[in-house]
C-alpha cells in the first residue's frame, strides 16, 4: 500500500466530508431566516445517520458481492473484513470504504433542497434512511461494486448518476408529492443570507476536489487530470451564469456565481476523469445556460415547487453531465471507458450513458415512491401544519431561533 | 387647521404579515413601515432547551406596523389588521391609535393630509 | 403645565443618513434615535433575479429617525431633514409630527422641557 | 369617550434591560415592547480604532422600550424606569410620554382601556 | 522518510489546525451577542502565543529528554535540534513538532469556553501562558514524551488526557474560581448565532481526522483505522444527542446535534487506534447520554457556572474515552496497548487507565491553582468589572462589536 | 513521481484554493454591510476568470519558454502538453499548473480590497484580466519560469514578489487613480462583520501551508520546514499587532487580531524556505510594527484611500519579506539561495533582492498604468456614480441585498 495514495484518498474523505456542512450553508443561506435551523439540520442529522448505517450495512450492500447485478450482500456487516489486510479495493478496503462512506452521507442531504421549509423533520429522517437502502446502495453498486450500469460499459468517474442525477430525480417527485409551500408564487422567496450561500459553495468547490481527484483512488496522473478537469468546469460554469445574469439584467448576482459553480461541479462528476481538460471548459459552459433555462422557464411551467432547484442544478446538471461523458470520453485518458465518446466518432458509449441515466432516473423514481408510500403509512401526515410553516420550522420543528440576539438583546 | 389623521401602531405575529400586506393593499394606502421587535404581553415567552437546561426567552419575536392614515380611513384599518390577525390564541397583539400633529412628504414638501393623499 | 415640545418621526433613505447628522449637528439638538425599518410608500419595492426566477421586494430598507424637540425648534428641523433627504424621487420619505405629553432625563430626573434641553 | 392611557417610550442602556424587566413585572403591566435602536444623546459615541485609525461611532447602541398603561400606571412605571436605569453618568437616556386616542386588543376585539387591562 | 507519511501528517497538521478557529465559532456562536469577539479571541490569541512558546520551550520541555519521568529538559530550545536530518520521532521530529504545536494551541482554548462572559482578557493570556507551562508540557512528556504515563503502560491515542480531560477539568476548577455570571440563572444564556455553533463544529469534525488519523504518525493502516473509529463514534453521538432531545422535548436542536458530534469525538479521541470499529458505536452512542446528564442534572446540583460546558463535555468526554480504552482496546489492533480491554477479559489495562485518568486529574488541578494563584497576584482582579460585564467584554476588553451594522447604519 | 509529493502538491493546490474565499470573507467583513455583496463576489468572479485565463494562455506565458526573459510563449496553449507524462515542472508539469493556477486566481483578488465600495464591478473585472496579461504572467516567469529575476539570483519562495509586492503596489496606484470614497475621513469606515473577518484570516492561514510549504514542489524536509516558519511568522505578527493594540489603547482587537497574522504570513512567504525558524519570529514580529506604522502614520499623510489597506499590508509586507530574506537566507537550508543573507555576512543576495523589489515595483506600476489605460479607454467610467455609492453596490451592481432578512421579515 502506497503511502502517498493513502494520504491523499485520507485527504479525500475529509475534503468530502467538509461539502456536506458546506451543503447546509449553501442551502440554510437560501432559505427564509426562520428556517435555516431546520434545513442546516437536515444536512447534518445525515452526518450521523448515514455514517451509521454505512458502517452497518451500507457499504456491505454496495460493495460486497453481487446479488443480480443489482445490489451487494450482508458479508461485510458492520465493515467484517479485516480492516488492515483487505485490499479488495484500492487502496485498501477500509479506506475505500471511509472514502465512498462521505459520498452515502452527502447524497441524500442533496435531496433536502427541495423540500425546504414544509417537511416534518421525522418524516425527513426516516425517508433519507430507506432512501438510502432502496435507491443509493443499489446505485452504488450497480456502478461502481460491479453491479448492471459497470457491466454494459457506462461509466461514472465520481457519481454523476449514483449521486447527483439519482438525488435530483427524487427531490423532484418528493417536491411533487409534497405539494408546494403556502403562499408559493406570491410571498417572496429570497435567500436570507447570502454571504452563508458563497460559504456553502465555496466549501463545496473545496471538497469536490477530493470528491472528484480522490475517486482516482491514488495519487497520480489520473488524479491530478481529474483536479483539472474538475476546477476548470466550475469555473467555466461561474462565469457563464454571470453572463447570462448580466445579459438578463445587467446584474451579475452572487447567488448566480454559487449556482453556477455548483452546477459547473455536478456536470464534470462524471466525466472528470474521462474527458480532455478543453472538453471541461465546454462542458462547465454549457451547464450553466442549461440549468438556467430549466429552472427559470421549464419549472414554472410544470409548477412543482422544488425549493432550492435541486433537479433543476443536481438532476439537469447531472444528466447533461452523463451526456456529456458520452460526448467527450477518451479511452486514452482513463482505459475504463472502453470506447471514445460521440465526438471522437463513437457512438457505443453514448448510447450506454444514456441507458445509464435512464436506468438511474428509473430506479430513483420507483425508489422514491416506495420509500415515500412507506414513510406515509407509518407517519402522519409528511408535512408540518399550516400554522407551523407560517411560524416557521426552526421554532416549531426544532425549538430553536437561529440568531434570536438580532432583533432582539444581546 | 385641524389635522384629522391618525397614527396607527400594530404589534402582531411575524407569521400574519404577508397576508395583512394584501389586505391593505385593498385600501391603495400609499405608505406604512414595518419594523421588527420584541414584545411580550399574555402570551409569555418560550422555553429553549439548550443542552438539557431550560432557557427561557422572556420576549417573543414580533413585528410593529407603523401606518399614518385619515381619520375616516382608521376603523376600515383598524378592522382589516384585527380580521387578519385574528387567531383567538394568547399573542394575537394590540393596535394602539395616536393623534398626528403634522406631516410633510419629503419629496414635494406637501403638509398635512396632502402628505399622505 | 402645558408641554411645548414635540416629537418628529422621519422615514428617510439610508443613505441621507450621514448627511442629515452633520446638518442636525449645527442645531445642537442633544438627542436623536434611528432604526433600521422597512417600508412602502410610492415608490415600490424591487425585484431581485434568483437564478432567473423574480423575487419581490415588497418592502424597502428605510431609517426612521426619531426627535424629541421644543416646538420652536420643528420648523427649524424639519426643514434641514427635507433639505437634505429631498431628491425629488419616489422613496424621498415622510415626516411625521406628534404632540409629546411628556418628558425624563433619567440621569437628573429633570421633568418636561428641561429634559431635552 | 376620554381614552385615559399614555404611552411610555423610553430609550435606555442595554445592559439594564433584563432589570428592568424584572421591576416592570411588579406592576403586572401585561404588555411591553422593546427593539433595537441607535441613539445619540449627551454621551458622545465611542471611538474604535481600526488597524490604528481612529473610526467613529457617533452612533450608541440603545434599547428603546414602549409600553401602553393606564394614566394612574404612568408615575410607577417612569420611576421604575428611572430607578433602574439611572446610574448618574451621560448615556442614561430619556423617557417621553404620549397620549393615546384609542387601542385594541386583537385576540378579543376589545377597545380602549379594557385592551391593556 | 516516507513522502506518503510526510504528506498526511502535513495535512493532519493543517487539519489539527484549523479546529482552533472551528472552536472560536462554535464557541462564539454560543454566547451572547456581546462577547462573541471576546470569546473568538481568546482562542484566536492562543494561534499566535501557544505557537511561539512550543516553538522556544514547548516541545522541548514535552519531548526533549526526561526529567522524572515529568517534564522534558531545555536541549531543544528554540527547536534546537536539525530539522532536515533529527528523526527521534516519526515521521522527522521537525514534522511531529508541527503536528503537536497544534495540540498545544487548542488544548488552552478549549478552557476558555468555561470562563466566557467574564474573565479579564489579559488574565486569561498570562493564565494560559503559566497552564502551558505547569500542566500542559508535562502532561504531554508524560503520555507521549516518554514520561510516567507511558511508563505504567496507559494509553491515550490522540489526547484524552492530555487534551480533554486536562482542559476540562481545568475549566471546571477555574469557573469556580473565578465565580458565575452576574444573574446566573436568572438571565437568559442562549446561543446567539446557532449557524456559527455548526460551522465550528463541522469544522472540529474535519479537523479531528487530522487530530486522531494524524496521531498514526503515518498514512498507514491505522491511520485508515483511526479515521474510520472517529467518524463512527462522531455520528453515533450525534444521533444519541438528538435522540435524547426528542425524548425530552420533541425537538432535536441543531445545538444539541453539534455538542453530541463534538463529545463523540472527544470520547474516541484516547481510542480510535486500539479500539475496534463496531464499539466505536458504542463509545459514541453512550457518551452522550453520559455528557447529557452531567449537565443538566449534576452541574445544576453542584451550582458552578461553566459557561460553555467544557467540564461536561471534554472533562466528562474525555474520562469516559479512557475507560472505554480500557475496556474495548485490542492489542491486535495497536501493540502500544499492551493488553486488551477488559471486555475481552484483561482487568491490567483498564485499571491503568483509571490510574492515568486519576494523575491527569491531579496534575490539571494542582497545576490550576498554581497557574490561577499566580496570575491572581500579579494581577489586579482576575475578573471584568461588574458594569463590563453587563456592557459585554467585546466593548469593555477589545474595543469592537461584533456586527454593528445589523442595527445601525451600513 | 512520488505518490507522496503528488498527495501534498494535490493538497497544497486545494488548500491555496480556499484562500480565495477566505479573502473573500476577510474583506467582505471589513467592508459596510452594503458593499459586502459587491466585496465578496470581486473574488469570486476570479476564482471563475483566473481560472480560465490560466488554463488558456497563462500558465503557457508564465512557464513555457522564455521570451526575452520576461515573459514565456504560447507553445503550451490551453494546457497543449502531455499532462501525463510530461514532468518538466515537478513533480509533474500538469500538477504544477493545478498548483501556480491557485496563485494566479488570489492575486488579483488581492488587488480588489484597495478599490472597494466604489469601483464598477464590470471595469474591475476588465481591469484584472489586462492586469493578469500585463503584470502576473510576466512576474510569475521572471521569478520562478526561469526569467530576469532568477537570473540575477534573487529568490522569492512562494511569492512575495510575484504575489504580494505586485498586487500591493497595484492596489496603491489603483486607489489613487481611482480617488477616494464619498466622505472618506469623515465617515465611519468600521468592519460590518467581524467575525468574518476573522473567518476570512483563517482560512487564509489554513491555506497559507498549501501556499508556503506546497512551494517545496514535494512533501519533504524543506516542505516541513516551510511549514515551521510560516505557522512562526504568522503567530508572532499576531502577537506584535495585539502587543501594538495594547500599548496604544489598551485594547487588543480582533481586526488587530487578523490583520496581525495576515501580514505575518505575507512577510514570511518570500522567506518560508530560506531561512532559520528563529528568523521567522523576528520576521513575523517586525512586520506588524512596520504595516501598522505605514497605515496609522503615513498612509493618512499620504491621504489616498487604499479602503482595506492592501499597499499597507501586502505592499509594504512583501517588501520587508523580499527584504528580510536576504537579511537571512541560508544557503544550507536551500541552495536556491545561492548566497547566505547579510546578517550572516554575504551582501550579494541582500541587494539582488532590493534590486528584485525594485523590479517587481516598476513592472506593477507600469502594468497597472496600462492596464488602467485601456480599462479606462473601453469603459464609461471606471467608477459606480455618486448615489450608487451611496445606495451600496451591492443593490447597485449586482441587486442583491446580503441580509436582508435581518432588519426585514423571516
Ligand atoms: N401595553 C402594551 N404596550 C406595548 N406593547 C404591547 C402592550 N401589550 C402588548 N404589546 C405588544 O403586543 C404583543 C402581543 O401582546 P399579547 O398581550 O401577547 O396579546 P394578547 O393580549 O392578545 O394575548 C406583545 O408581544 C407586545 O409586543
Ligand atoms: N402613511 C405612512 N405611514 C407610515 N409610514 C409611511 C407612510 N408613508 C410613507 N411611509 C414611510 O416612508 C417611506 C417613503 O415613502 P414614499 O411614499 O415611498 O415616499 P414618496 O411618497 O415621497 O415617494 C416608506 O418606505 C415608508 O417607510
Ligand atoms: N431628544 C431626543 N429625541 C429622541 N431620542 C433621544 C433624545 N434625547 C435622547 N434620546 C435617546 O436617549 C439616549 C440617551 O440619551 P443621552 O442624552 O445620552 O442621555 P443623558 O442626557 O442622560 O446623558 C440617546 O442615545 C437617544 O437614543
Amino acid at each position: 500500500m502506497d503511502h502517498g495514495d493513502v494520504a491523499w484518498i485520507l485527504t479525500s474523505s475529509a475534503l468530502v466530508f467538509i461539502m456536506t456542512p458546506g451543503l447546509a450553508f449553501f442551502y440554510g443561506g437560501l432559505v427564509k431566516r426562520k428556517n435555516i435551523i431546520n434545513t442546516i439540520m437536515s444536512s447534518v442529522v445525515l452526518m450521523g445517520l448515514a455514517s451509521i448505517l454505512w458502517v452497518l450495512i451500507g457499504f456491505s450492500l454496495s460493495f460486497s458481492g453481487d446479488i443480480g447485478g443489482v445490489v451487494g450482500n450482508l458479508d461485510w456487516f458492520g465493515l467484517g473484513f479485516d480492516g488492515f489486510t483487505d485490499a479488495t479495493f484500492a487502496p485498501n478496503t477500509l479506506l475505500f470504504a471511509a472514502f465512498q462512506m462521505m459520498f452515502a452521507i452527502i447524497t441524500p442531504a442533496l435531496i433536502t433542497g427541495a423540500i425546504a421549509e414544509r417537511m416534518k423533520f421525522s418524516s425527513l429522517v426516516f425517508f433519507t434512511a430507506l432512501w438510502s437502502l432502496i435507491v443509493y446502495y443499489p446505485l452504488a453498486h450497480m456502478v461502481w461494486g460491479g453491479g448492471y450500469l459497470a457491466a454494459i460499459g457506462s461509466v461514472d468517474f465520481a457519481g454523476g448518476n449514483v449521486v447527483h442525477i439519482s438525488s435530483g430525480v427524487t427531490a423532484l417527485v418528493l417536491a411533487i408529492l409534497l405539494g408546494k409551500r403556502k403562499n408559493y408564487g406570491k410571498a417572496t422567496y429570497h435567500p436570507h443570507n447570502i454571504p452563508f450561500v458563497l460559504l456553502g459553495a465555496a466549501l463545496l468547490w473545496f471538497g469536490w476536489f477530493g470528491f472528484n481527484a480522490g475517486s482516482a483512488g491514488a495519487a497520480n496522473e489520473l488524479a491530478v487530470h481529474a483536479f483539472m478537469t474538475t476546477n476548470t468546469s466550475a469555473a467555466a460554469a461561474l462565469l457563464s451564469w454571470l453572463l447570462i445574469d448580466t445579459l438578463k439584467t445587467g446584474k451579475p448576482t452572487l447567488v448566480g456565481a454559487s449556482t453556477g459553480l455548483v452546477v459547473g461541479l455536478v456536470a464534470i462528476t462524471p466525466a472528470a476523469g474521462f474527458v480532455p481538460i478543453w472538453s471541461a471548459i465546454i462542458i462547465g459552459a454549457l451547464v450553466s445556460p442549461i440549468c438556467y433555462f430549466f429552472i427559470s422557464v421549464v419549472k414554472p411551467k410544470l409548477g412543482y415547487d422544488d425549493a432550492l432547484d435541486v433537479f433543476g442544478c443536481h438532476g439537469i446538471g447531472g444528466i447533461w453531465g452523463g451526456i456529456a461523458t458520452g460526448l467527450f470520453a477518451q479511452n486514452s485518458i482513463n482505459e475504463v471507458a472502453q470506447w471514445d465518446g460521440l465526438v471522437f466518432g463513437s457512438a457505443t458509449l453514448f448510447l450506454r450513458q444514456i441507458a445509464a441515466i435512464g436506468i438511474t432516473i428509473a430506479v430513483a423514481v420507483v425508489g422514491t415512491l416506495i420509500a415515500f408510500g412507506i414513510v406515509t403509512l407509518f407517519t402522519k401526515g409528511i408535512r408540518v401544519s399550516k400554522k407551523d410553516e407560517e411560524l416557521g420550522l426552526d421554532i416549531s420543528e426544532h425549538g430553536e431561533a437561529a440568531y434570536p440576539a438580532f432583533n432582539g438583546m444581546d | 387647521m385641524v389635522i384629522s389623521m391618525k397614527k396607527i401602531e400594530a404589534y402582531i405575529r411575524p407569521e400574519r404579515l404577508e397576508d395583512i400586506k394584501i389586505v391593505l393593499e385593498k385600501y391603495r394606502l400609499n405608505g406604512m413601515s414595518i419594523m421588527q421587535i420584541m414584545g411580550f404581553g399574555n402570551q409569555k415567552g418560550w422555553k429553549e432547551i439548550v443542552r438539557g437546561t431550560e432557557v427561557d426567552y422572556n420576549f417573543l419575536q414580533k413585528i410593529k406596523i407603523e401606518l399614518v392614515v385619515l381619520d375616516e380611513q382608521v376603523e376600515q384599518v383598524v378592522d382589516s389588521i384585527v380580521e387578519t390577525s385574528h387567531t383567538g390564541e394568547y399573542g394575537d397583539g394590540k393596535i394602539f391609535i395616536y393623534d398626528v400633529a403634522d406631516a410633510v412628504r419629503i419629496r414635494t414638501r406637501e403638509r398635512g393630509e396632502d402628505a399622505i393623499k
